[in-house]
Parts: C-alpha cells; structure tokens; sequence
C-alpha cells in the first residue's frame, strides 16, 4: 500500500501544491487531474523520490520511503516524458538492459511476448531510431508489461497512442490491477480502467 | 552485479553503433601530438625532453573531451531516471558508466601511446613506462571527470565549465603520470610513481562513484 | 621605529615598488570587496523591496 | 547547547545575529591590522638576508593562509548542509567563496612581487605559489558552477560537493607539486624561515593573520545578510524588516 500525506512543493520561487495526501490499496488506480503546469508531473516525480522531499511523508507498506528507498524502488516502475530509449538499440535489447538495471533478467521470450502484447510484432529487432513516435511510446510501455513492480507510475501514458494502442495499454493496466497492481497516472482525458478507480484533483 | 555488467554492455554497444565519437577522442590525441614537434621544433633531444608532458596532456584533454557525453545523453533520454529509480545503488550504476568511458576514451589513448611515444624517440623502457602510467593514470582521469560531468549536466555553458572544474583536479595524475616517465629517462626508476598513481586511482574508484551519484540526484531534481 | 626619515620609508631599501606594491594591492582590494558587498547589499534589498511591493499591489493599467 | 545551535542555524535567526556581529568583527579586525602593519612596518627589524623586501610577509603569508582557511570552512559549511541539509550552510558556503578567492589571488600577487627581487623572475614555479594557483582555480570552479545553476538550492549542493571533492584533493595537490618541484631541482629560497625569524616579525605575521580572519568573517557575514534577504524574500519576515520597509517607501516616493 502507497500512502501520501501532507506533501508540497516549491519550484525555485513558486509554490506548486501544498498538503497532498492520499493513499492507494492493492487493485486501487488514482487519476491526478489538475490544470497544466500545476505540478502533476512535480508530484509523480516526487512520490518517485527523484525530487527530495521537503515536507510530508511517503509510505510504502507503511515504512518511510525515504529510509527504505530499496524496497520501494524494487516494487516501482516509473514512465515520464522521456521514454528512456536508446535511439541506436533496438526494442529487445533496450528491454533486456532495462530490465538488467531494475535488477532482474528478462529472457528474450519474455521480451518478445510483451513487444507482441502491445503490437509490435516484427519490430523487435529494428533500432528504435526508424520507429514512428506511437511504436516508441508502445516500446516504453511494454517495459511496464515485463515489470514485476506493485506499483505503477505513469506520466500522460495514454498521450500519442491511437485508439488500438490506448485499448492495448488499457489491457496491460488492467491484467496489473487485477494481479492486485496500484496505478498512479495523469491524463489529460477521461480514463476508463478496471478496479476501484479514485481521483484525486491538484490546485494550488 | 548484472546491471553493472548490462550497463558497460549497453555503453559499448552504443558506442559501436556510433563510432565517430571514440575515434573523434583519438584522432584529437594524434593530431594534438603531432602538432607539438610542429610548434618546438624537430631537434630530437629536446623532443625527447618534452615527450612525457606533451602525451600525458595530450592524454588528458582527450579524455575530457568525451566527458561532456558521460551522462548528457541518458539525461536526455530519461535513461538516468531509470537508474536512479534502480533497486541497485546508483553509485555501482555510475561506476559501471565510468568504467564504460575509460573502455572507450582511457583504453584506446594507452593502447596508441606507445607509437606516439616513438614519434619523440622516446626508449623502449620510456615507451613501457608512459603505457603503464597511462594505463593506471587514465582510469583517475574518468573516476575524476565523471565527478564534474555529473556537476556540470544540463547546466548552461556546461562543457567549458567542465573543464574549470575538473583540470585543476587532474593536476596529481599529470605530475606522477609524467613524472613517472621522466624518472626512467633520468635513470631514478618509476616504481614510485606508478604506486602513487595506483593508490589514488583506488581512492578515486571508492569515492567517485558516490560523490558522481549524489550529484546526479542533484541533477535530477529539478 | 626603524626609520630615519619618511623618504627613507617609501623607499623600502630599494624594494618599495614590490612593497608597496603588495601592500597596495591587498588593501585596494580589501576596500574594493567592502565596497562591493556593500553593493551588493543595496541591490538585494531594493529587488527584494520592489517584489514584494509588486507582489502586494495589482498591477495598474498604464496610460499611453 | 544543540537547541541553541539549531535556532541559529535557520536564516530567519542568523539574518539579525549576523547583523550584529559583523561590525564587532569588522572593529577588531581594524584595530588589529592598524597593529600588526604598525609592527610589521616600523618595528620589526631589517632582514638580514632579504632587506626591507621581506616585508611583503606580512601581507603575503596571511593571505595565503586565509585562502587555506576558507576553503577548509567552506568544506566544513558543505558536510553539514549535505549531512543535515539545513540551508544556512550553503548560504555562508557562496558567501566565503568570493573572499577566498580574493585572498588566493592576493597571495599569487604579492608571492610574484616577492619573487621578482627575490629569485629574479615575476612567476615561479615554486611548489607553494603553483598549490596556490590550483586553489585559485578552484575557487573560481566553484564560483562559476554556483552561479550557473539556477535553482539555489540546487547549485548550493552542487557546490557544496565541489567544495569537499576540492578540499580532498588540496593536500593531494599540494602533494604532487612538492614532489614535482623536487624532482625538477626548483627554487630553494623560502619565503619564511621559522627559525632566523625575528620574534617581532613572526609577531607581526601572526597579528596579521587574526586581522586577515576577523576582517574574512565579517565580510562573510555582512554577505551572507544579502543572500538570505534574496532567498527568504516570499517569507513574511523580510517583508516586516525595517530596512526592507524603508526601501519600500523610498522606492514609492521615487515612482511617485
């Protein structure tokens, strides 16, 4: 369980957001909404531990993220703007290295089925520089489908996917969620997933 | 373990896929040691005089023309929050990125040493010894540079601040690098050099790579 | 005191362009960084002043 | 004792100390330069070997001192922000470098005007003034990263590594050129040679040293007073601040 209480933050002289708290259970997905430039993404990266923590607390299993950052990070799995390709490697390999970073092995069949799951059978040996911006973005997410991660953070997922693609990934969330998964995402649309779905809204 | 070894293979293979970078490093190397002859003159007694210097410098200039690179393009891509989220410690993840740019910027540099060094008409010995002291001095280079990469990344003005940062650190290596080579011309024997080099290198590996990592967090923040 | 007489003084023994040279330089720019900082100090506090006062009063419609 | 250090450790509470304390600072560090030059420049006998030209010392030595010293407090201000990330230490962190910087470049200078008479050439490389310069690079490093970082206190960390990275490695430099400068056979005059010093002379250098140091804390306070106001400027006490209100109404009375 991901539990948040009384968070804010500051970016150089502006005040972001202030006293966010809420807390996501097993099967549970949070929609944060909120204007642009409201911090959404601040407060992803945040709940991450990318950003140090000024104020508040972040919870995992009800230990502090910030003294057990081991065990979090084992059970998190981060996608944001960046979708952490390497343009000169191909789909499998950047999986395979990706995975090696998370600290684990990925085999190259496991690799090919979740590249299949998200559609993009026959691409996974082309270096990912000569695939549209869609199959990149399909790339990143599959990432997700090989995750053993309890949690899920997603930074605008659903942005530049056509409507197979969207249903694909909504697929993927929901086998997560099902397998008592917790997804925490931000999406300029409406957002229809399986579970107990909350939302929680940013203001200044 | 496996993700330092993935990463060094992920460097490598990246690097192999674009290999004008490594070669730009080297080439600078080359072009660098023969201009000097052009400039002091092809009287070879003084050559030989100002050989250990002119290389090591050399040395040091091409490997921090690639230090710029270190971590730029996996903050670019979002590569360097994937490692800081890692489960693994992001210092093993760095010392895996340093070791990476010593393969492909230190390594070369040491293996091409020696046929420079004959354009200065440097001895058999002297040519061993400026391998050997490139060889333990080079890896100081990067452990130090990747401090500074770390410091300077998606700061502007970012590449000449790099170099105020890290050239006065690399002022020990110069000193023992080349010193090292000079000794075993003047007959005084390298051994202690070369120790000295080997016992910073040890310390640079054990600290580096945190004070790289803490760095980046830094970087990351914002 | 050391000195006979203030010409002897200035010419430090022959070395008085060195002396008085460090000396100069030391003490020029000790003044120069007391003047400095006590620059910098008005500039802190005029653009700190100046914010807040614009933080507190809504912007006026300007007049052509 | 700890509560104590705690309370002035926040800017809010060390913004007025500092206020305090500087001129008691900038006082003492007056009235002992007046003393240490009066010493240094009309008591303190002719050196035997160097003539009046020795007297460079007494600015040269302090400085070089103080540019050790500030680096070392800037390194000790860097572990405790990094350690427990309280914000003052960066602050006084940026506040000392400018004046390190300008004693490591006092020391190149007069070390140069001392060499001139001395060895006979304005620079050389001598293993002291060669540490010196590498110090001084140092300090210009640090101050160019600090101020090309945007977010304050984003460049305080960044510089508070920088500063104990440097700190590591100024004895290993300092190291290095010594060994370096032996090999080459370099100059062997020094500049300060404890024994054949006069009492009044060390006397002098030593008054000089604690005039250079009181006069650096002061300059490090008064400096640090500008950075808080800046950094703290959205927080409410500054804008209840007497001279913060003054410069209001002077700055209305201008508009108007």
């Amino acid at each position: 369980m991901l539990s948040v209480s009384h968070l804010s933050c500051t970016r150089g002289d502006k005040r972001l957001f202030s006293d966010v708290s809420f807390t996501l259970a097993p099967g549970q997905w949070l929609h944060l909404e909120g204007d642009n430039g409201v911090g959404k993404t601040s407060l992803l990266r945040l709940v991450c531990g990318l950003s140090a923590l000024e104020q508040g607390q972040i919870q995992w299993q009800n230990l502090s993220v910030v003294h057990n950052p081991e065990e979090f990070r084992a059970n998190l799995a981060y996608l944001g703007h960046q979708l952490a390709l390497k343009e000169d490697l191909t789909p499998l390999e950047n999986l395979q290295a990706d995975a090696a970073v998370a600290g684990r092995t990925v085999s190259v069949f496991e690799a090919m089925a979740a590249l299949a799951q998200l559609g993009l059978r026959g691409r996974e040996h082309l270096p990912v520089r000569v695939l549209s911006q869609g199959q990149k973005r399909r790339t990143a997410l599959s990432r997700l489908a090989l995750s053993h991660a309890k949690l899920w953070v997603l930074d605008e997922p659903f942005v530049a996917l056509d409507g197979a693609a969207q249903n694909a990934l909504s697929n993927v969330i929901n086998q997560h969620l099902n397998q008592q998964g917790m997804v925490l995402l931000t999406s300029h649309q409406a957002v229809s997933l399986q579970g107990q779905g909350l939302s929680y809204r940013l203001s200044a | 373990m496996s993700a330092f070894l993935a990463i060094v293979k992920r460097d490598l293979t990246l690097a192999l896929r674009r290999k004008n970078e490594v070669i730009t490093a080297v080439f600078f190397f080359v072009v660098v040691a023969a201009l000097f002859p052009l400039g002091i003159g092809p009287e070879l007694n003084t050559l030989r005089l100002v050989a250990p210097g002119i290389l090591w410098v050399g040395a040091l200039l091409a490997s921090m023309l690639s230090l710029g690179r270190m971590f730029a393009a996996d903050h670019a891509d979002g590569t360097l929050e994937q490692m800081a989220l890692s489960p693994n410690s992001l210092s093993v993840l760095v010392a895996a990125k340093i070791l990476a740019h010593w393969l492909l910027s230190g390594l070369p540099l040491v293996l091409l040493a020696p046929l420079l060094g004959l354009q200065f008409d440097l001895s058999t010995n002297a040519l061993w010894i400026l391998t050997l002291s490139l060889l333990l001095g080079t890896p100081l280079l990067s452990l130090i540079g990747a401090i500074g990469a770390a410091l300077t990344l998606g700061v502007r003005g970012g590449d000449v601040l790099l170099s105020l940062l890290v050239l006065p650190l690399y002022v020990p290596a110069l000193v023992f690098g080349a010193g090292a080579v000079e000794a075993e011309i003047s007959g005084l024997g390298a051994s202690a050099h070369l120790s000295i080099l080997a016992a910073m290198g040890l310390v640079a590996a054990v600290f580096s790579p945190w004070a790289s990592a803490a760095s980046l967090r830094i970087a990351l923040e914002s | 005191m050391i000195w006979n007489s203030a010409a002897d003084f200035w010419a430090m023994g022959g070395y008085g362009l060195y002396v008085w040279g460090s000396m100069g330089m030391t003490f020029g720019l000790m003044a120069l960084e007391m003047l400095w900082v006590k620059q910098a100090r008005a500039q802190a506090l005029k653009q700190v002043a100046l914010e807040i006062e614009a933080a507190q009063t809504p912007a006026k419609e300007w007049h052509s | 004792m700890f509560q104590k250090l705690f309370f002035y450790a926040s800017p809010q509470s060390f913004y007025p100390l500092a206020g305090r304390l500087w001129p008691l600072f900038a006082l003492a560090g007056t009235a002992l330069t007046a003393w240490g030059m009066w010493l240094g420049m009309f008591v303190a006998p002719t050196d035997f070997q160097q003539g009046e030209g020795y007297r460079i010392i007494f600015v040269h030595v302090p400085a070089s001192w103080m540019s050790m010293v500030i680096y070392l407090a800037m390194a000790f201000w860097a572990l405790l922000g990094l350690t427990f990330n309280t914000r003052l230490s960066g602050m006084m962190c940026r506040a000392l470098a400018p004046t390190g910087a300008i004693f490591a470049f006092l020391s190149l200078w007069t070390g140069a005007l001392w060499g001139k008479p001395m060895w006979g050439a304005w620079w050389v490389w001598d293993a002291r003034l060669t540490s010196e310069l590498i110090l001084f690079f140092l300090y210009l490093g640090y101050i160019a990263l600090t101020s090309a970082i945007d977010d304050a206190r984003r460049a305080d960390k960044a510089g508070g590594i920088l500063a104990l990275v440097g700190a590591l490695n100024v004895p290993i430099i300092y190291f290095s050129v010594k060994w370096w400068n032996t090999l080459h056979q370099g100059a062997s005059v020094s500049m300060t040679k404890g024994s054949s010093m006069a009492q009044t002379m060390l006397e002098a250098m030593l008054i000089m040293g604690m005039a250079f140091w009181l006069y650096a804390i002061a300059m490090a306070l008064y400096r640090v007073r500008s950075i808080i106001l800046v950094r703290e400027r959205h927080v409410q006490w500054v804008a209840d601040l007497p001279e913060v209100q003054a410069m209001r109404a002077h700055a209305l009375e201008a508009q108007s």
